[in-house]
């Protein structure tokens, strides 16, 4: 398993108290592997992925990347927040991270070959306060790829795109996965993206328990709603309603 | 030309309150409302600094050296001794309260130990500048590296940034506006710093020209002195407020287009 | 004690003393200890001065009814149109001596040549010293004058500078001996220098004419004080700690010695105590003159009165 | 208990380290390697300050007194400009560079002015306190409300807020980092400030005790007095990062979880 | 109209150029009316709200807010990032635009059942940053509705929500908008929001034309995607994908 949480524990302190937040949980990500978390707002998806990267360390249970103890740096990770530093321009947020590698020359190329490809080339110099919100995200997206990780962990990754944006970066980034071979963990709102791009989907109940749901569509799948993907948002919607909304609180 | 006519839209308001000050001032002297062995008038003042003007560079351009000198030492070790606080907390258990009494204790107290040390020679001024300007960019700086916004290191700690890396990258930029505070307060400081040094002994300098002249009781002189310690005193602030408008440059572009547009509602 | 005499009858009279309270002003608390002033009618009231050319500014402005001050600087604010007038000479030679530690090879001023002399930040002190390196035969510009701020001590102490200018004999001197530091003093009046009144007490010209009746009780009265030191110094300098124990202890055994360097010095044998001489006046004016510490002379006439002949 | 133990197990470094300069500086003294009455021993300074404790509390008391009015007026003072000038720019046009020339003037230069202002009574200390202290909160303040984010600013103007709303709302609060890097500086600074003060005239009051000890030669007496203005010094500081720390308490509450559990990683 | 805007071109600083932003708009709402704008990322969606509610001025062009022309407060606007203030808790944070107003006493009841409303009436003490990124959202939304204001401009502001809980905000909006009648401009990403929830759809092509789409579905309207609401859609997306993607830039 490239990626595996076992057992894992973790509270946070609310107003003085520690209120847990994630109970005994379990998930884990074979090599190449492509899987979805998806669950109601405030369930702990954003928390898990910071465990799962090592920036938090779980107060019971064990985080391991490539068999190794989970630390940061580990793997790629995009937060929630698009978190580009505004002081930087739209490049040089982007070599961030190879600058931290020190491998920012090399990179260069890569980078102005991917903001090409998110038609955002004409903003190389731009700060990000000079972005709209979609053109930030997909920025902040580009920076994780550009971390050169074999694992990735994706916080909503396309939340702030509009419906065409979004289906064609899905396209990429599937493509993508299947051309770099990456593990990729995704949080998401949207149950048509966690069908179309992932193998296995994890439905994080706010009750603190997961449950899985395999996508075993062929690959490449198709970009309208046929039937079979129909079909799995549907179960995948029954799946997280079954349990009332009020129970999240 | 554009610039000068900016300046002069910019501090209008300032010269004209300057010029009305100075008239004012200048009757009060003329009148005998106020001693001019005191405080002189304005115009004796500039008199004396033409009738002196020579001397008066010359010591200027003493004064000048021992506050560079004192201000880049005191920007050096401040914010390396505030940098060193932020990476080592026992360090600034250890460190931060002695710096904290090198403040409350008087210079004047002091200056038989600054005799002792440096002598006579530049660097017992330089030494006293240092000791007034390091304290505000020691503190300012080390305020500002604590002020940064931790979902930035996080971010950086994902990247598998060493500490010294998220320090290079996002503490240290998030900590430059407060870091400028400090500079600008100690760019002033160090002109009272070597001013204070003179004072403890020199044989050069606006400060030893002030108190020489002060001693023959020749407050005009004194005062022209004076007039070109708040010049250079000016010039420092200046000079950094401007390197801090070019660091900020970035966020410029953006208040600009805004202003502009703001501006009309208002 | 006349006991119907009430507070607000006291005329106040303020005076800015040179320094900090110390043996030289023991007649001044001992006229106000014994009653001297009060029986004159007045009321005084004692201040310290920031700085040492302070007292002269604030007398002028009116800050201040009297100050005492030195009588070089009384000639240089005239020389700068500051309006004071010397009513009495207090001190009435130089405490100023030149000083040299035990054991330099300085013995004579012209040994200076080529060494470094420290002066605490009142310019007078370079002609001091250049008139008595003239005087004794060898060439003032080969003597390094150091401005040394504040702190004679430890200059001296810790050897920088190899003499110094600017030290008083009954007080530095005898501190530095204190401290295992003993100096040999040069007398300036020995090798050119004028000999002038180290201290006088000034008031403004405004003040004299409005006052003159006033001040010349003021002096009868400090007069009497002085007597009785001359007389008494262990009593006189025994009120002077009474008075500062307060908030602030001497050291006895400095104020003492100093004390009796003092008094010789503050004797002005059958002439009336504080009685100032034209000569003096005109001697200190011209070598001031001389020695381009002032650009014009001043009319010395109009620098002193004497306010009992 | 448990708190004295707490400031142990913070300070237990700065204490040893103390406790080691002294000893260094207790043997130096003692061995004549630095003369006493240049820098006396610990030992001496404590002495002088026992014998001498009543005398001295009573100074201290007097520039407790004076501090406290000089840094409560230059706090207000200060604070009233900054945002003055902050919400008109002309006023910070014409007031600024004045503000400056404040700073770079010899107060000792100004001491005749002073006294001819203010006589001897308490309020020339105070103001030469405030000169002083008021800058260092002029200039922090100013650059805190200048560093607001934009972005709040219109959420704000959206609501309608007028300008005086968005400062209470948006702009006072970031502006308080900054103002609290000022406030500590100036706390340490008014003392300063009371002390230079009592050298222009007193007859009571830390700075007068020690400027005359220190004309008597009185070394020990000097520091005794230099000790208690440190302390008075620290305990202002201390006072302000306190109230610091309770005004960003909302910010602790989160730094406390994310560094226990970081700190096991590093 | 309630709110209306006529010729309206705005133009922004750009590595020191200024760029058009938009050109020659036109844009209205009547009283009571829902319209929904929708664009692909960066075509200045965002742009337009805040000149709609006066935060900018329009290079050229008029812009009316119940006849009058548009200033700040005029209008409640819900910008695209969430902008809670880090030192509020949330309750303080909702009280904000009644500060404003000198209404907080009378709001404060009203803000606490909207809390209950969203579910989050247990974090009424807590700070922002120990919320999920889909809470502080609907924290913002309800700081909005609290302004009060006859007109709403809303900037995505269900964009962060998981499907579950995006579907009850939907539901109890259209309830709201009903019930108070006001009149809503509303940007978003989701064609199906769009759809559910409005009058009329704007879509705003990447060359600057708009194009008008009315929904004349009756209300209320169904919860699930009912074959008109699909075809509707369907619609929608073709609209937007008939210029090709590179073109925006
Ligand atoms: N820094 C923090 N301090 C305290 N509690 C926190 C903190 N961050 C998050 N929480 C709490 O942890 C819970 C889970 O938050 P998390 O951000 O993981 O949710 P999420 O599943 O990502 O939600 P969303 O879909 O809205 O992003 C929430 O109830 C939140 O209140
Ligand atoms: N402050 C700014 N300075 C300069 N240009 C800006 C600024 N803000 C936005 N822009 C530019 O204006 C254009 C429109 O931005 P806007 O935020 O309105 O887009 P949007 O339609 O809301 O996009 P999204 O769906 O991604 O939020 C973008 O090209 C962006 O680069
Ligand atoms: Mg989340
Ligand atoms: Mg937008």
């Amino acid at each position: 398993m490239t990626f595996m949480m076992k057992n894992v524990s973790y509270s946070m302190k609310q107003g003085g108290q520690y209120r847990p937040i994630l109970k005994n949980i379990n998930l884990s990500a074979a090599a190449g592997e492509f899987v979805s978390i998806i669950g109601k707002s405030g369930t702990g998806k954003s928390t898990m992925l910071k465990l799962a990267c090592g920036l938090e360390k779980p107060d019971e249970g064990e985080i391991l990347i490539q068999n190794e103890p989970s630390v940061p740096g580990a793997a790629g990770y995009m937060p929630q927040k698009d978190l580009l530093l505004p002081w930087r321009t739209v490049m040089d947020n982007l070599l961030l991270s190879p600058e931290v590698q020190m491998q920012k020359k090399e990179k260069r190329k890569e980078a102005e070959a991917l903001l090409e490809r998110v038609g955002l080339s004409a903003f190389e110099k731009a700060y990000p306060h000079e972005l709209s919100g979609g053109m930030r995200q997909r920025i902040a997206f580009l920076r994780t790829l550009l971390t050169g990780k074999e694992v990735l962990f994706l916080d909503e990754p396309f939340g702030a795109l509009d419906a065409m944006t979004k289906k064609d970066m899905h396209q990429w980034m599937a493509a993508l996965w299947r051309e770099l071979n990456k593990t990729i963990v995704l949080v998401t709102h949207d149950l048509h993206e966690s069908v179309f791009l992932s193998d296995r989907i994890i439905v994080l109940h706010p009750s603190g328990e997961t449950e899985e749901i395999m996508v075993q569509l062929q690959r490449p799948r198709e970009t309208y709603l046929s039937p079979e993907i129909t079909e799995l948002i549907n179960t995948l919607e029954s799946r997280i309603t079954h349990e009332s909304y009020q129970s999240i609180f | 030309m554009n610039r000068i006519k900016a300046f002069f839209k910019d501090y209008y308001l300032f010269l004209m309150a300057a010029i009305l000050l100075l008239g004012a001032w200048e009757w009060l002297v003329d009148t005998g409302r106020l001693p001019s062995f005191i405080l002189p008038a304005p115009s004796g003042i500039l008199l004396s600094l033409f009738e002196n003007k020579d001397i008066l560079l010359f010591h200027a351009w003493a004064t000048f050296k021992e506050t560079i000198l004192g201000f880049v030492i005191a920007a050096v070790a401040g914010v390396s001794l505030a940098v060193a606080m932020f990476f080592f907390k026992s360090l600034q258990r250890t460190i931060y309260p002695g710096v904290l009494i090198s403040q409350t204790i008087p210079i004047i107290a002091l200056s038989p130990i600054f005799v002792l040390w440096f002598g006579y020679s530049i660097w017992s001024k330089v030494a006293v500048t240092v000791l007034i300007a390091f304290f505000p960019i020691v503190v300012s700086t080390y305020d500002g590296l604590n002020h940064h916004d931790r979902d930035y290191v996080d971010l950086l700690r994902s990247m598998g940034a060493r500490r010294w890396q998220i320090f290079k990258k996002v503490q240290m930029p998030m900590a430059l506006p407060s870091f400028f505070s400090g500079i600008k307060l100690a760019a002033v400081f160090s002109v009272v710093g070597a001013t204070i040094g003179e004072w403890l002994g020199a044989s050069e300098g606006l400060g030893y020209y002030s108190r020489r002249m002060s001693g023959s009781l020749n407050a005009e002189g004194v005062f022209s002195a004076i007039f070109l310690l708040s010049l250079l005193g000016m010039c420092f602030f200046g000079a950094a407020a401007l390197a801090e408008k070019r660091m900020f440059r970035w966020k410029e572009i953006r208040k600009d287009v805004q202003h502009e547009k703001v501006d009309k509602t208002q | 004690t006349k006991s119907g005499e009430g507070k607000d009858r006291l005329k106040k009279v303020s005076v800015m003393l040179d320094w900090y309270p110390n043996a030289v002003h023991a007649g001044i608390y001992d006229a106000i200890e014994k009653g001297y002033f009060k029986k004159e009618g007045i009321e005084v009231d004692v201040k310290m001065p920031a700085e040492t050319n302070d007292p002269l500014k604030l007398v002028a402005a009116g800050r201040t009814d009297l100050a005492l001050t030195y009588q070089p600087q009384v000639v240089l604010s005239r020389a700068e149109n500051i309006p004071v007038v010397s009513l009495g000479a207090m001190v009435r030679h130089p405490l100023n001596h030149l000083m040299v530690p035990e054991k330099s090879s300085v013995h004579t001023p012209k040994d200076l040549e080529g060494k470094n002399v420290g002066y605490p930040s009142i310019p007078i002190n370079e002609a001091i010293v250049k008139t008595m390196v003239k005087h004794d035969g060898g060439n003032p510009d080969n003597v390094k004058m150091t401005d040394i701020g504040w702190d004679i001590i430890p200059a001296m102490a810790s050897k920088k500078v190899d003499g110094i200018s600017g030290g008083y004999i009954n007080h530095e001197q005898i501190l530095l001996k204190k401290e295992g530091h003993p100096v040999r003093s040069i007398d300036p009046v020995k090798y050119g220098v004028p000999d002038y009144y180290e201290l006088v007490l000034v008031s403004s010209e405004d003040g004299l004419k409005k006052n003159r009746k006033l001040y010349q009780k003021f002096w009868r009265a400090l007069s009497k004080g002085q007597k009785d030191v001359q007389e008494h110094p262990e009593n006189a300098l025994n009120i002077l700690f009474q008075h500062e124990n307060k908030e602030f202890p001497l050291d006895q055994k400095v104020e003492k010695k100093s004390l009796r360097i003092l008094l010789p010095l503050m004797d002005s044998g059958s002439k009336p105590f504080g009685y100032q001489d034209q000569k003096s006046w005109n001697k200190v004016s011209e070598w001031l003159y001389e020695t381009d510490m002032i650009k014009k002379k001043i009319d010395t006439q109009k620098a002193y009165i004497n306010l009992e002949k």
